[in-house]
């Protein structure tokens, strides 16, 4: 399964596309470095680094969506500015992007083909041929869906093959690819193996992103690796190990990262029995104990964000009851989980979590504003003294309590969510993807509160997809699949390949599932 | 499956068709097809605007200065006839979707460069356009005899049985049509309104896009600014008074979503035309002319609850992949 | 020198009529030498929007008032302050009530009117026939008092029947679609009855239109220069109107005389306004300025460019 | 393992209040009323007069009751263009009641009663049903309004009863009015229901992000319900003023309002799409439309070309500071 597909070519090739010395800063945050990347005709480069490396970002610069602040790309030697998206496409440069970028209200054709549509002779879109066209790249690529499929009929699997499908119609000499397995099942996934093997033999460049080490061992000729928004080093895959390229991309080896976890378990807070929706999940069943830190593991999309959000009263159950502190509670909304001591950090950190145009104080507040007002009267002083408790207790850093949060840096931004919470007295704190897309140090800050905050007795439920976070931090794992809860792992069962297992649905145990 | 049969427009069309028969049983002359053709006829300006309106809605923005642009551009045309009787039509016409499409832009262009929100811009620029009508005009009307016989004549003439205005009305219909389908910009409408983020990442301005929305929405209102004064010949400050509401309702009821990417051509004509049968059958069937407020009001919240019911997104099924997978 | 200020609130700017009525109201005060005329009113014809204005005028301490109002009713309060402050209140045209203003100066007398507008129809329909009422908005009360005098004369028309009354609103294009209506719903109708000079013309129009020149007449209260098309075309047969410039002049004079001359405004009292002979007030302090003067293809030439 | 992080102080406030209020929209926008006092005074000889000035706060007063209901509601990300059709159903239910023999005080409360149910309807359709308020309200705005031409038709009430023309036409002493002691009651409840309240902080945090709020706790559906109701509330006040100013009920009362309170309350810097705006501003905004009618009136300007400077003035406000920091940008790349 694994046999390696073809043997690097040589690499005195010169590159297609070469970046050079590119920076490029968002309001408080650095998230290129003068980095450098090259990418070869008929070659695979993968581009490696944590979450936040700025991966995505070096995709969106080569696509014309940001501009650099600074340094040089160049196509075939020439300096270019790639200034809208067009520019890249004429350049011949096309991308999946990480996120869907697609058009729920249209057809897939009109997905796959808007701005590049085959026109007739009065410059009108060519409807026959852009189906024609689209079933043809659809056909290539394996979708089992029509071109007049209407977008939003579609599940999240299907939109990312129309985001591939898109990618490929424009005629390319550079694909890029950002995690564009993610989304898909293992059937789909081999196909995009092949795909990147027929488009590698047609000379083309490809840059592909991906968290999963198999598959970068699988396809990549040549690897490059960015940490913190620097470069730091590239080469042939054939000439590096597993090991080193991990080291290389995290700066340390990955144990170190996570804290002791020291704390005492203590009897049963929390007994979640029989929790189904009609879509979303079905027969969740788990208890929860005082001190403990419970990891949920899952693929992205396994449903462990709708279970949380039903648990903290968003959405709806439709069975299910839940126990706190061996009562029945009825959570029908977040007011009611809050008023149970059960709070929720979202995964969704802009949307969900902080209040952007409230300022810091304000948003740290929020859900405490019955402690610190009189009779539903503001007390100011009360809750500057709320917030400055809980900034101080996370390592807020902020200009002052009354910025704007939305000024503040993700991590930052984070932490105001925790502390909002945590000024609640939970007994139950939720974390959905706790460090998803914050810094290396935030990121440490943020395990070793967690443990500190088990260590005080407080309950931590943790959604992640990171393994090593997932292992590293808690007591006991459940891994979800498809709304399921898939296993349950405790001690020494939480290794990488269970997990992977679990979350996958593979009964027999395979080898090289996970990093 | 959802594609071949729009049921929102069928609905719609069905709703119409329900109001005809109502109607007929009351007053038989009313279904007969010189009368629909004079409904139509009447109709034909709120149909024009809507359509305009729905490029605009469609891009998530609104344009409330659509009346106060028809009736100044109204006034202009009129008095430019009255100075200059002998201007041929056609450049009457070109005058008057010229001036629309200016005033169109100066919305487009502080949406667009200065993002102050549309409905703030054309809040403002209804009220300086009407404005404007009284400084030109002085207050005063230009009355029918003031206007050229050929002026007033225009949208009467008939061709093919129909008067030039209902042509107006059926070719900015099909035009519209080829655009909203066949054209790069009726594919950016949609995607600029379905997903703005998503349109940045395809490399479709979005700004530039809402631009040409309210370009478009004006010179249509500049065509039916003329089309209207010469049709009732005269011209003063209050023309169309309050239509800007009728033709948001014309696309409410039409199922375009308010919040952007969603409708089409067909639903926005229908739209006009429910509130067109509405205002033309309450005084033939002897109701109360006072109840057509209510009416169309009620059929904008009953269409709009109706639209959002059957538009609620279905959401990702995550249980149902696992029964099918399994 | 200290000119009297006499305001001239009308319903809204820029209709024709009232337009001559400023004409003959600076007419009269040429003639009284130093009389200040401000012509103002709101730009539609709301209630609200008269106030407003009002409410100006009294802080500039004018002189004298003369409205035409668009609401009976809501004006009151507005105009009674200006009386407590020692502002002489008129209406005219279209009056207020009796408690907001010391008279009202009706154009002619209402019943005179009513017959008159019944009259211009049914002198076209010797063997009697189908009419129905185009009004202005319905809350006008000049229009609405019209309409209850001639219904009053109805038995003096037999074979007459009037199938019904619609409104549009001194809009043109509304005017223009009830009379559509109209003609539609009544196939067999013989006068269209517009006492509202846009009224008058939107339906003159829509009888164009619809191809029914000779079958329906339009009649009603017009002006010449508006309606010279409608009577070319046959649309209409004659209309009447009184001369708003008269109008504006004599209510002028009236203004003058009750805030400069001591003139006292109470049943029975004979005041003078100018070339235009005196007003003798009624019980209600109103009284009327002349007879309707009526237009038709033999005299319309003459006054089309006039008013 | 990192060592244990040192706790660094963060300060409670960057600028001191007075930079703050300095720098404010309010201090703009009072700057631009101040301006406009002069000017006015200098244009007509008659704006100086205390009888004069309380003549010309009729303008505003009725208008402003509702744009600070409406401030809040819009603030929350949310819009009522049906305010003026409340009226207009208010007062007709005041004349229905008073054909039945209603006093003054079942008067009052029937006008706000339907007020407060107008309010509920429409929070019911958006807060319920999660419809969009800008399309809910434009469909009951012609819905209220044509409730009352079926019950009216080309007929009025009239004859409220002389205790009755109190609310629009009494005085509480020398020149203040009833309604300006109104409008000072509701300025101060208002300003401190969204100042000073959790129920104003919620509002807020629902306008900048309903989703948060919700995941914060907030009861962001019941706020939004209130919001609605209170808009009501305050258009069945206006309702009783304005028919006992009118002292008469005709269902074409209070046409047009429904923009010109979005406008004072856009001018007072909130803004239209949600998240901020102070009641302050929406006062000052208030007094500068009340200011240039009445100048404008002195100098018998027709209302449509005030209109214009309002309609300057709305865009104008909103525009010159991104020109001027367009500009800025330019010149420092
Ligand atoms: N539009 C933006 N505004 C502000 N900061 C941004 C923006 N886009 C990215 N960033 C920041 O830039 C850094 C790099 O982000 P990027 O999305 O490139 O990471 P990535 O390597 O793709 O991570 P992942 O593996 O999670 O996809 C992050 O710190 C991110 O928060
Ligand atoms: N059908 C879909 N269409 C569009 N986006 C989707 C779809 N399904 C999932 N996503 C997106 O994929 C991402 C991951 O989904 P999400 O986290 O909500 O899944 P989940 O059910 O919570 O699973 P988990 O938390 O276990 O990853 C989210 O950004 C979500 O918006
Ligand atoms: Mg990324
Ligand atoms: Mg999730």
């Amino acid at each position: 399964m694994t046999t390696r597909i073809a043997p690097a070519p040589a690499p005195d090739v010169s590159p297609i596309v070469s970046m050079d010395m590119i920076t490029k800063t968002f309001p408080g945050v650095k998230a290129l470095d003068q980095v450098k990347l090259d990418l070869f005709p008929g070659q695979v480069t993968a581009l490696v680094g944590e979450n936040g490396a700025g991966k995505s970002t070096t995709v969106k610069i080569l696509t014309g969506i940001y501009q650099p602040n600074g340094g040089t790309i160049r196509i075939d030697g020439d300096p270019v500015v790639l200034a809208t998206p067009d520019d890249a496409s004429q350049a011949g440069i096309t991308a999946i992007h990480q996120e869907t970028v697609l058009f729920d209200e249209l057809s897939v054709a009109e997905n796959i083909y808007i701005g590049h549509a085959p026109r007739t002779r009065l410059g009108l879109i060519d409807k026959a041929r852009m189906h024609q066209d689209a079933s043809a790249l659809l056909t290539e690529i394996g979708a089992p869906f029509s071109s007049h499929t209407q977008l939003r009929d579609l599940g999240i699997a299907n939109k990312h093959l129309v985001a591939i499908a898109r990618a490929l119609s424009v005629d390319a000499r550079v694909v890029i690819m950002d995690e564009p397995t993610a989304a898909l099942s293992h059937k789909e996934i081999e196909e995009l193996y092949e795909l990147v093997e027929t488009l590698k033999s047609q000379g083309k460049a490809i840059l592909f992103i991906s968290h999963k080490f198999d598959e970068i061992f699988r396809i990549a000729d040549r690897y490059t690796v960015f940490r913190d928004g620097a470069f730091v080093a590239d080469g042939q895959i054939s000439d590096i190990a597993e090991n080193d390229l991990v080291k290389m991309m995290v700066g340390r080896s990955v144990e170190q990262i996570f804290p002791q976890t020291n704390h005492e378990i203590g009897e049963e807070v929390l007994k979640v029995v029989g929790y189904a929706h009609p879509t979303e999940f079905a027969d969740i069943n788990f208890t929860l104990n005082k001190g403990e830190i419970l990891g949920f593991y899952g693929l992205v999309g396994a449903g462990r964000s709708e279970f949380m959000q039903a648990l903290f009263g968003i959405t709806k159950p439709s069975k299910g009851v839940c126990r706190i502190n061996g009562n029945i509670e009825v959570i029908r909304s977040p007011a009611d989980a809050v008023a149970n001591g059960i709070v929720y950090v979202p995964e969704d950190r802009g949307k969900q979590g902080a209040i952007i145009g409230l300022p810091i104080f304000q948003n740290i507040t929020l859900p405490s504003l019955d402690k610190t007002s009189r009779k539903g009267f503001l007390k100011l002083a009360e809750e500057f003294k709320l917030a400055r408790e809980y900034s101080q207790r996370l390592d807020l850093r902020a200009a002052s309590l009354d910025q704007d949060v939305g000024n503040l840096s993700g991590g930052n931004q984070q932490k105001v969510v925790i502390a909002k919470w945590l000024a609640t007295q939970p007994q139950v704190i939720i974390l959905d993807e706790p460090t998803k897309g914050i810094d290396i140090g935030s990121k440490a800050a943020v395990h070793e509160f967690m443990a500190e905050l088990a260590a005080q007795g407080l309950s931590v439920i943790m959604v992640s997809s990171e393994i090593p976070e997932v292992i590293g931090m808690s007591d006991r794992v459940i891994v979800m699949r498809d709304g399921r809860i898939a296993a349950e792992v405790e001690g020494d069962d939480m290794t990488p390949e269970t997990l992977v297992r679990h979350a996958a649905g593979i009964t027999t145990p395979t080898e090289g599932a996970a990093a | 499956m959802s594609r071949l049969i729009p049921v929102r427009e069928t609905i719609l069309a069905a709703a119409i068709l329900v109001l005809l028969l109502l109607i007929s049983s009351r007053f038989a002359g009313f279904i007969a097809p010189s009368n629909l053709a004079n409904v139509f006829n009447d109709t034909a300006p709120l149909i024009i605007l809507a359509l305009g309106q729905m490029v605009v809605i469609l891009t998530r923005c609104i344009d409330l200065s659509v009346a106060a642009n028809l009736a100044l551009t109204g006034m202009v045309v009129a008095m430019i006839n009255v100075a200059m009787p002998g201007l041929p039509i056609p450049v009457i016409l070109a005058v008057a979707v010229l001036l629309g499409a200016v005033m169109g832009a100066v919305n487009g262009i502080l949406v667009w460069k200065l993002s102050i929100p549309p409905i703030v811009v054309t809040l403002g620029t209804m009220t300086i356009f009407r404005g404007i009508i009284f400084l030109i005009s002085d207050g005063k009307w230009v009355n029918s005899h003031e206007m050229s016989p050929a002026f007033t004549a225009f949208p009467r003439m008939e061709l093919l049985g129909l008067p030039v205005l209902s042509w107006a009305a059926i070719i900015t219909i099909i035009l519209f049509g080829i655009m909203m389908a066949r054209t790069q910009f009726g594919r950016s409408i949609f995607a600029v309104g379905g997903n703005p983020h998503a349109a940045v990442y395809t490399g479709i301005d979005v700004g530039r896009t809402q631009f040409w929305a309210f370009v478009v929405s004006g010179a249509l209102a500049g065509l039916t600014g003329y089309l209207w004064v010469s049709r009732f010949a005269v011209a003063y400050v209050d023309i169309a008074g309050g239509f800007e509401l009728e033709v948001v309702a014309a696309c409410v009821i039409g199922g375009i979503s308010i919040a952007g990417g969603i409708g089409s051509v067909g639903g926005a004509v229908l739209g006009a035309i429910f509130l067109g049968v509405v205002k033309n059958a309450l005084p033939v069937v002897n109701i109360s002319p006072f109840w057509q407020l209510a009416i169309s009001g009620s059929a904008i919240l009953i269409a709009v609850a109706f639209n959002s019911r059957s538009g609620r997104t279905k959401g990702r099924i995550i249980l149902k992949s696992a029964e099918a997978t399994q | 020198q200290d000119d009297v200020r006499i305001a001239l609130v009308v319903k809204a700017l820029g209709i024709g009529f009232f337009e001559a009525a400023a004409e003959g109201a600076e007419e009269a005060a040429a003639e009284l030498g130093n009389v200040e005329i401000i012509y103002t009113g709101p730009t539609d014809t709301t209630a609200e929007g008269q106030i407003e204005v009002i409410n100006a005028l009294i802080a500039q301490n004018v002189d004298a008032i003369a409205v035409s109002s668009n609401d009976t009713d809501a004006l009151v309060p507005a105009l009674q302050r200006a009386m407590q402050r020692g502002i002489t209140v008129i209406s005219w045209d279209s009056g207020v009530a009796p408690e907001g203003r010391q008279l009202h100066l009706n154009p002619s007398s209402n019943p005179l009117i009513g017959n008159m507008i019944i009259k211009l129809a049914a002198d076209h329909l010797p063997d009697g026939g189908e009419v129905a009422l185009l009004s202005a908005t319905t809350t006008s009360t000049n229009q609405n008092i019209w309409i209850d005098e001639m219904m009053a004369v109805m038995g003096d028309y037999p074979g007459i029947e009037v199938v019904a009354t619609v409104y549009g609103d001194d809009l043109a294009d509304k005017s223009y679609r009830e009379a559509t209506g109209l003609m539609q719903t009544y196939p067999e109708l013989d006068a269209i009855i517009a006492p509202t000079s846009v009224g008058i013309v939107a339906a003159a129009q829509a009888v164009v239109d619809a191809g029914k020149v000779g079958e329906v007449n339009v009649t009603g209260l017009g002006l010449p220069s508006e309606m010279a098309g409608a009577i070319e075309s046959g649309a209409s047969q004659s209309f009447a109107i009184w001369n708003p410039i008269d109008l504006g002049y004599s209510a002028t004079m009236l203004a003058y005389e009750l805030s400069q001359n001591g003139a006292v405004a109470e049943p029975g009292a004979e005041i003078p306004m100018g070339r235009m002979g005196s007003l003798t007030l009624d019980e209600n302090n109103e009284g009327a300025m002349a007879d309707p003067f009526v237009y038709d293809a033999s005299n319309i030439d003459q006054f089309k460019s006039i008013f | 393992m990192t060592t244990a992080p040192q706790t660094r102080h963060v300060p409670d406030r960057l600028n001191s209040r007075a930079a703050r209020i300095f720098k404010s929209w309010e201090a703009l926008l009072l700057a631009v009323a101040i301006a406009i006092f002069v000017i006015n005074s200098f244009a007509s000889p008659y704006f100086l007069s205390a009888w004069n000035l309380s003549d010309a706060t009729f303008n505003f007063t009725e208008k402003a009751m509702i744009a600070f209901a409406m401030a809040l509601l819009i603030i929350s990300g949310e819009i009522d263009l049906s305010v003026a059709s409340i009226i207009a159903l208010a007062s007709t239910a005041m004349g229905l009641a008073l054909q039945y023999g209603a006093g003054t005080p079942e008067l009052v409360i029937i006008g706000l009663t339907v007020g407060v149910l107008c309010g509920a309807f429409n929070g019911f359709f958006v807060t319920v049903l999660g419809l969009p308020s800008i399309v809910v309200t434009i469909g009951t705005m012609s819905l209220f309004r044509g409730i009352s031409f079926i019950i009216l038709g080309d007929d009025a009430f009239r004859g409220y009863p002389a205790s009755f023309s109190w609310f629009g036409q009494g005085y509480i002493y020398w020149v203040f009015t009833v309604e300006m002691l109104l409008f000072v009651i509701i300025a101060v409840i208002y300003g401190v229901l969204l100042h000073k309240t959790n129920f104003g902080r919620a509002v807020y945090a629902i306008g900048n992000n309903p989703t948060g709020a919700m995941f914060s706790g907030i009861r962001v559906a019941r706020v939004k319900f209130i919001l609605f109701l209170l808009t009501g509330l305050m258009s069945g006040v206006a309702a009783v003023c304005l028919t006992s100013r009118l002292g008469s009920t005709r269902p074409s009362i209070a046409t047009g309002m429904e923009l010109e309170v979005v406008t004072m309350v856009v001018l007072g810097g909130v803004n239209i799409l949600g998240g901020s705006g102070t009641i302050p501003g929406v006062v000052i905004a208030a007094f500068v439309m009340g200011l240039v009618t009445f100048g404008l009136g002195l100098l018998n300007v027709p209302g449509i070309v005030m209109s214009i400077f309002i309609g300057l003035l709305l865009i104008g406000v909103i525009a010159l500071p991104r020109l001027w920091a367009m500009a800025a940008a330019r010149r420092t790349p």
